[in-house]
């Protein structure tokens, strides 16, 4: 199809809204203090597994300078209830038993109590006189210790889900099954077959802002919360629900958020922050350390993945099956489901079984990062997959070309898929000057692929139109990744006006309809439909307008260029009227002009990727260093090209940290070893090369600029892809991750 | 603990404030000065969200004390720009979409500055190693390090 | 007619049958008459998502259902 | 982090005088800050009395002359950095003070400061010991010289005395036809603490013969420590494959390496001997172009 020709759409004009960001104006979670305000901490756990029996607060209310003290015990004891469209499955009761435990601690840092001072260092003080009588109970560590017959329970009235008449206590949260088809057959069909069992390890988001909240709250029972969160209409509710109030009495104001990653989604101390200004009548600000974030908030699961794949001699998957166990933390609702769902989805298949379990242990609750669960499902397919066509003499895109999901394939969560791009991106590759550029000694170079769904869910979004023609685009999904702009481009596209005179601001729970939270590579595809439909509604009121004005009929008055045109014809043959004279007749014509449009967005269009690594293995210490990266993902159409490659090269950075040197070390007695950024090792910038994004456009046809969401896919495919280049590097094939120096080398050595 | 009075310059200006011996420059500048462009992502000099230029010296206000300040200056990102004028490294990281959230930038671009005061005439390489105290968790570097060169070739004359 | 597909999960609510070719014009209509063909099938159903024709929908309830449809079931998902 | 006072003495004798001062609970000397700033932040290490020793001229000089290097122990690893003809003198030195941390750290953090934190892969004390550095501390009663290697005597451990201070680092001039080196493992290319650190230092004759030479290896002890096996290895080598073979198992059968959270035992002897080898290569490659 020709492609069409826009003003403002594919091209990269600076965010208004960035000026703030580089002269520090911006406001994010910890900068706001205001008159008279305390300073709220939480006392967290020093057992990774134990019963409270009982904790005497008095101490620390004693403590000169400290207002207040909550547990648990300040907090409805809610009845277990799953939270309908959470991130990962959540359930209201372990989410306030999250925010404070209750009865047990179920990790080492748990929150037990909280308390408002003063100052921070009284805070701090206060926390270290309160008394909290532990039973030390045993820790469970790892997978295999939580499903021994034997192991500790966490939750005595936990039962396995979706196993025929479970009833006993047990550590199992659920277990799942996907697929179709006979896979025993298929794998009998197949000349090849390759089976291995993956791990990976508990990783946590890595965003630099720490979480922050302020909270304050008036007599009239009304609360106000600034906070750094993906959903300020999320941290109402949750918090509504935690605290036993309505959400019409907590309003939540957004500040700039210093990233998520799917990581700020849910809630932790912001209804504590909330209950201690109601308690104290004063503000409450409190602030995580990186210590807090690293033991207490959510990291995503370690894993253990066996799979199995085989083809024909010509190189058609048979057959896939899989056996993924993910590590929920204290509480259940790892993502297994999206992981196992997306684990074989970019390849036909007529025989395929994934067989999931979530699995609680002694460690904090896991959180969405990017495409939850994903990125470990695709490290153990794409790896399997790179086997497999090295046995068959196949080149790997060959092999996945001649595999590759189509418009109409069934995915294996069942449904068909509609127009994918999939194959266009292996296309790219395939013809990209890197996957046959030369290496030197000791490098190698790996491919991979990678899905993720993108999902809708609902927005709301308003075009105000101001008295000189220019307009204020106003979302409620907080602007991780520049969205602000993204919005204000297709403002601009469909008002026909220059993206200069169009701004776009975050609102809050108060001033915006409901919107969900920034998640999913949702806000562009669907906050960004709802916007497009605001500023048509714009259109149709500016051209009702004119249309009084000429006495026309309204239906026949044409919008281009920001310009009202008046049909053939039309009495006293008028001039078109320009968007900034309608606006400022505004007042004479009916007044303000104000489009709006809410929606729950649908027809979200997948993304697909394909990623081409190339690495050097120093032989002698085992050090993999990454030499060149391509990455290229079917975005539907970029809006800003710049937005949309710093996705993609930010999700590849991470991934290069997960598959190279990021890791939760434990001691024995369950407490984690390395919180903090100096031995938690991400990616510093004399690590990695330039990323190169390729962005593939294959519209998705229910978003009238065909987008598609890219903000998860470009974390899914750098585990695969950097374990495949060191596997072409060396021979040697890793299936436990990270690719640490120490752990490379023994595998280097143990080969002589 | 009783509070010391220390008289410094930040941004070229000068100012007193009262603090606590073990209160640091980063919590000094944000709770006593109101200056919160400056961010603490870690407080332990890993992250180099909170970097400011002290007496020429790219460090981490974090791992400075506020008590030190006494008679000595200091550079935030609020004095990096001139009164109307962006400094050229503000506007490439805003041309290059070098940022997304935001919260590494403040450090990033006084980082930056550091970098090319001493050296005009950076390699990749030498960006990055540079750069390598600033943690980004959103954008993987590249466009980043891009926007310093070509921020270092407009500040060179070679555009 | 719709045709709808039944997760492994769910095929313990229906004999064991993969589909069903069912008569229904909206996603409501649809669970009625699934829990009247196979009683105990609505329990399980509440709070799922639906693909129709490919096309994912979070919260079906009103969601018109063409004849000939596919419709498959899958759980809500939101993402990081 | 809990409250302590807070003093910035211009003169030596002044900071003496808060050490030693009775009384006065745990005082420390406070340099660039960048480890101990973390430790009393994290509760690990306890002060009532901080002596900022950065206004005293005696441990901020840097002089470079006939008789080889005096370095003040608060000179900033930035400025150390920067000075030219210190890198050409002891490269080893400058490679070691240059990757200590990012440039935020090199901008606060001191060789005295490494030194006195006394961790067992602190990134000088291996250079130092190769390049036969002695420390010059004063006191209470008067002043005196320690040879580097003895400086520290276990993790976090010193041969200060109450109330005694590290004043400068002093190096002799290295005699021609020498030169040392420096490198370190990490996992990523900055920001680490050294897994395996190692330092070479070595004479070569006019005919390319080394006459003399120091090997240092850190983190792989309690404390940084000299090989001399592996030095003798290279002693009347012209530094072949065959020496740096030798040299590279006397290093690695030297250490004392334990598994942490960096690395494991076993890697580390391994790291130790390759990293033994490349110094060696470099710092006789730097002592030829010396002749």
């Amino acid at each position: 199809m020709s492609e069409p020709r826009y003003k403002w759409i594919g091209t990269r004009p600076i965010r208004p809204d960035g000026f703030d960001k580089v002269t520090g104006r911006a406001s994010f979670g910890a900068d706001l203090s205001l008159p008279g305000m305390l300073y709220g901490k939480v006392l967290r756990s020093p057992h990774a597994h134990a019963r409270i029996r009982s904790i005497d607060v008095e101490p620390a209310l004693a403590t000169p300078g400290v207002k207040a003290v909550v547990t648990a015990a300040d907090l409805p004891d809610l009845a277990s209830e799953a939270v309908r469209g959470a991130e990962t499955q959540t359930d209201f009761q372990d989410l306030s038993r999250n925010v404070l435990a209750r009865d047990k601690v179920l990790y080492h840092g748990h929150a037990v109590a909280a308390v408002a001072a003063t100052s921070r260092t009284i805070a701090e003080r206060a926390l270290q006189a309160i008394r909290v009588d532990y039973e030390v109970l045993p820790a469970v560590l790892d997978l295999d210790a939580a499903l021994a017959d034997d192991a500790p329970i966490l939750h005595e009235d936990l039962r396995t889900k979706g196993v025929e008449g479970a009833d006993q206590p047990t550590n199992l949260a659920a277990r799942i099954e996907i697929g179709r088809g006979d896979v025993e057959k298929g794998f009998a069909e197949a000349d090849v077959v390759v089976e291995r069992e993956f791990t990976t390890r508990m990783v946590h988001q890595g965003y630099i802002e720490p979480h922050a909240v302020v909270a304050q709250s008036g007599e009239d029972g009304h609360s106000v919360v600034w906070c750094c969160t993906q959903g300020p209409f999320v941290v109402r509710a949750y918090c509504a629900r935690i605290l036993g109030l309505d959400p019409s009495q907590i309003r939540v104001i957004p500040s700039e958020i210093g990233g998520g990653f799917g990581g700020k989604g849910t809630i932790y101390q912001e209804p504590l922050a909330i209950l201690l200004s109601r308690r104290t009548g004063r503000p409450v600000k409190m602030v995580m350390t990186r210590e807090e974030v690293f033991r207490a908030t959510g990291p995503t699961s370690g894993t253990r993945i066996r799979v199995k794949v085989g083809a024909t001699a010509k190189g058609k998957l048979t057959a896939a099956a899989a056996t993924a166990i993910y590590e929920a933390g204290a509480f259940k609702g790892s993502p297994i489901l999206p992981g196992s769902m997306t684990m074989f989805a970019p390849y036909v298949l007529e025989h395929v079984r994934i067989e999931g379990f979530d699995v609680v242990l002694n460690k904090p609750k896991v959180a969405a990062y990017r495409a939850p669960g994903s990125a470990m499902a695709a490290f153990a397919a794409e790896s399997a997959l790179d086997e497999l066509a090295i046995r068959l003499g196949m080149d790997p895109i060959d092999f996945r070309l001649a595999n590759a999901a189509r418009e109409g394939t069934e995915a294996p969560y069942g449904p068909r898929f509609g127009r994918i791009g999939f194959v266009e991106t292996l296309e790219a590759a395939k013809r990209h000057p890197h996957y046959t550029a030369a290496l030197g000694p000791d490098q190698g170079r790996g491919i991979a692929c990678g899905f993720w769904f993108n999902v809708g869910l609902q927005s709301s979004a308003a075009v105000n139109l101001n008295e000189d023609g220019t307009a204020v685009v106003v979302s409620g999904c907080p602007d991780l990744s520049g969205t602000r702009i993204t919005l204000a481009m297709m403002a601009a596209e469909e008002l026909g006006i220059p993206i200069e005179r169009v701004r776009a601001v975050v609102a809050d729970t108060e001033t915006i309809g409901y919107n969900d939270l920034s998640a999913g590579s949702r806000v562009t595809f669907a906050t960004g439909m709802a916007v497009v439909e605001a500023a048509r509604d714009v259109v149709r009121q500016l051209s009702a307008r004119a249309a009084a004005i000429w006495e026309v009929d309204p239906q026949e008055v044409r919008w281009e260029e920001g310009r009202a045109l008046p049909p053939e014809g039309a009495a006293g043959k008028p001039e078109p009227l320009g968007i900034a004279e309608l606006a400022r007749r505004a007042a004479q014509t009916g007044g303000p002009i104000v489009g709006q449009a809410s929606l729950a967005a649908r027809g979200a269009g997948p993304g697909f990727a394909t990623h081409i690594c190339d690495v050097s293995v120093d032989r002698e210490t085992g050090r993999v260093s990454i030499e060149r990266y391509t990455a290229f993902q079917d975005v539907g159409r970029a809006i800003h090209p710049g937005y949309v490659e710093g996705q993609i090269q930010g999700g590849v950075a991470q991934g290069i940290g997960w598959a190279l040197g990021e890791e939760y070390l434990w001691n024995s007695s369950g407490a984690m070893e390395n919180p903090g950024f100096l031995d938690y090792r991400m990616p510093v910038a004399s690590d990695l090369p330039m990323i190169d994004a390729q962005l593939i456009e294959v519209p998705n046809p229910t978003h009238p600029y065909g987008v598609r969401g890219v903000g998860e896919t470009p974390n899914v495919p750098p585990l695969a892809a950097v374990a495949n280049a060191v596997h072409a590097a060396t021979g040697r094939r890793f299936t436990d991750l990270p690719l640490s120096p120490p752990r490379v080398l023994e595998a280097l050595d143990s080969e002589e | 603990m009783a509070k010391i009075h220390v008289e410094a310059s930040v941004n070229g200006e000068p100012v007193e404030f009262l603090c606590e011996p073990r209160a640091s420059l980063l919590e000094v500048l944000r709770d006593e000065l109101g200056l919160t462009g400056t961010k603490e992502g870690c407080a332990t000099g890993e992250c180099g969200a909170c970097s400011v230029i002290l007496d020429g010296r790219l460090v981490c206000s974090c791992l400075v004390l506020g008590v030190e300040m006494e008679g000595r200056s200091v550079q935030t990102i609020e004095g990096i720009a001139s009164a109307e004028r962006l400094h050229p490294l503000q506007q490439k990281f805003l041309e290059h979409a070098a940022v997304q959230c935001g919260i590494c930038t403040p450090g990033l671009i006084v980082a930056a500055k550091a970098l090319l005061d001493h050296n005009p005439d950076p390699s990749e390489e030498e960006v990055r190693f540079g750069l390598a105290g600033n943690l980004c968790r959103c954008t993987g570097y590249d466009k980043i390090v891009r926007a310093v060169l070509d921020a270092a070739a407009e500040m060179r004359g070679q555009t | 007619m719709a045709t709808v597909f039944f997760t492994t999960g769910l095929r313990r609510y229906t004999g064991g049958r993969d589909r069903v070719v069912i008569e229904a014009r909206s996603f409501r209509e649809l669970v009625t008459a699934l829990e009247a063909r196979f009683p105990g099938l609505r329990e399980p159903l509440e709070g799922i998502a639906v693909a129709i024709d490919g096309e994912i929908v979070q919260e079906p309830l009103l969601e018109p259902i063409q004849p000939g449809s596919e419709v498959h079931f899958l759980p809500r998902i939101s993402g990081g | 982090m809990e409250p302590f006072r807070y003093q910035a003495p211009q003169s030596l004798t002044e900071a003496i005088e808060l050490l030693a001062g009775d009384g006065d609970p745990r005082p420390r000397a406070l340099a660039g800050g960048t480890d101990l700033l973390v430790q009393l932040r994290a509760g690990s290490v306890s002060a009532g009395l901080l002596v900022d020793v950065k206004r005293i001229p005696d441990l901020t000089g840097v002089v470079l002359d006939g008789d080889g290097l005096r370095l003040g122990a608060a000179v900033s690893a930035a400025e150390i950095g920067e000075h030219r003809q210190l890198a050409d003198s002891y490269p080893g030195l400058a490679d070691a003070v240059g990757v200590i941390g990012s440039a935020q750290v090199q901008g606060r953090a001191s060789v005295g400061g490494n030194l006195c934190n006394a961790s067992p892969a602190a990134d000088s004390v291996p250079a130092l010991i190769a390049l036969g550095a002695q420390c010059l501390i004063a006191g209470p009663s008067g002043s005196r010289t320690v040879p580097v290697e003895s400086f520290v005597s276990g993790p976090g451990e010193t041969a200060l005395a109450r109330g005694e201070i590290l004043v400068e680092l002093r190096l002799p001039r290295p005699p021609p036809r020498s030169a040392d080196a420096y490198l370190r493992f990490t996992p990523r290319t900055e920001m680490d603490i050294a897994v395996v650190g190692a330092a070479v230092n070595l004479t070569l004759d006019s005919d390319g013969v080394c006459r003399a030479a120091r090997v240092a290896l850190g983190a792989v002890a309690p404390t940084a420590m000299a090989a001399p096996a592996a030095a003798q290895a290279l002693v009347g080598t012209r530094i072949d494959e065959e020496a740096l073979a030798r040299a590279a198992a006397a290093a690695s059968a030297a250490c004392a390496p334990i598994d942490d959270k960096r690395g494991t035992a076993v890697f580390r002897r391994k790291l130790a001997g390759v990293l033994i080898r490349r110094a060696a290569t470099t710092a006789a490659a730097r002592a030829a172009q010396r002749g």
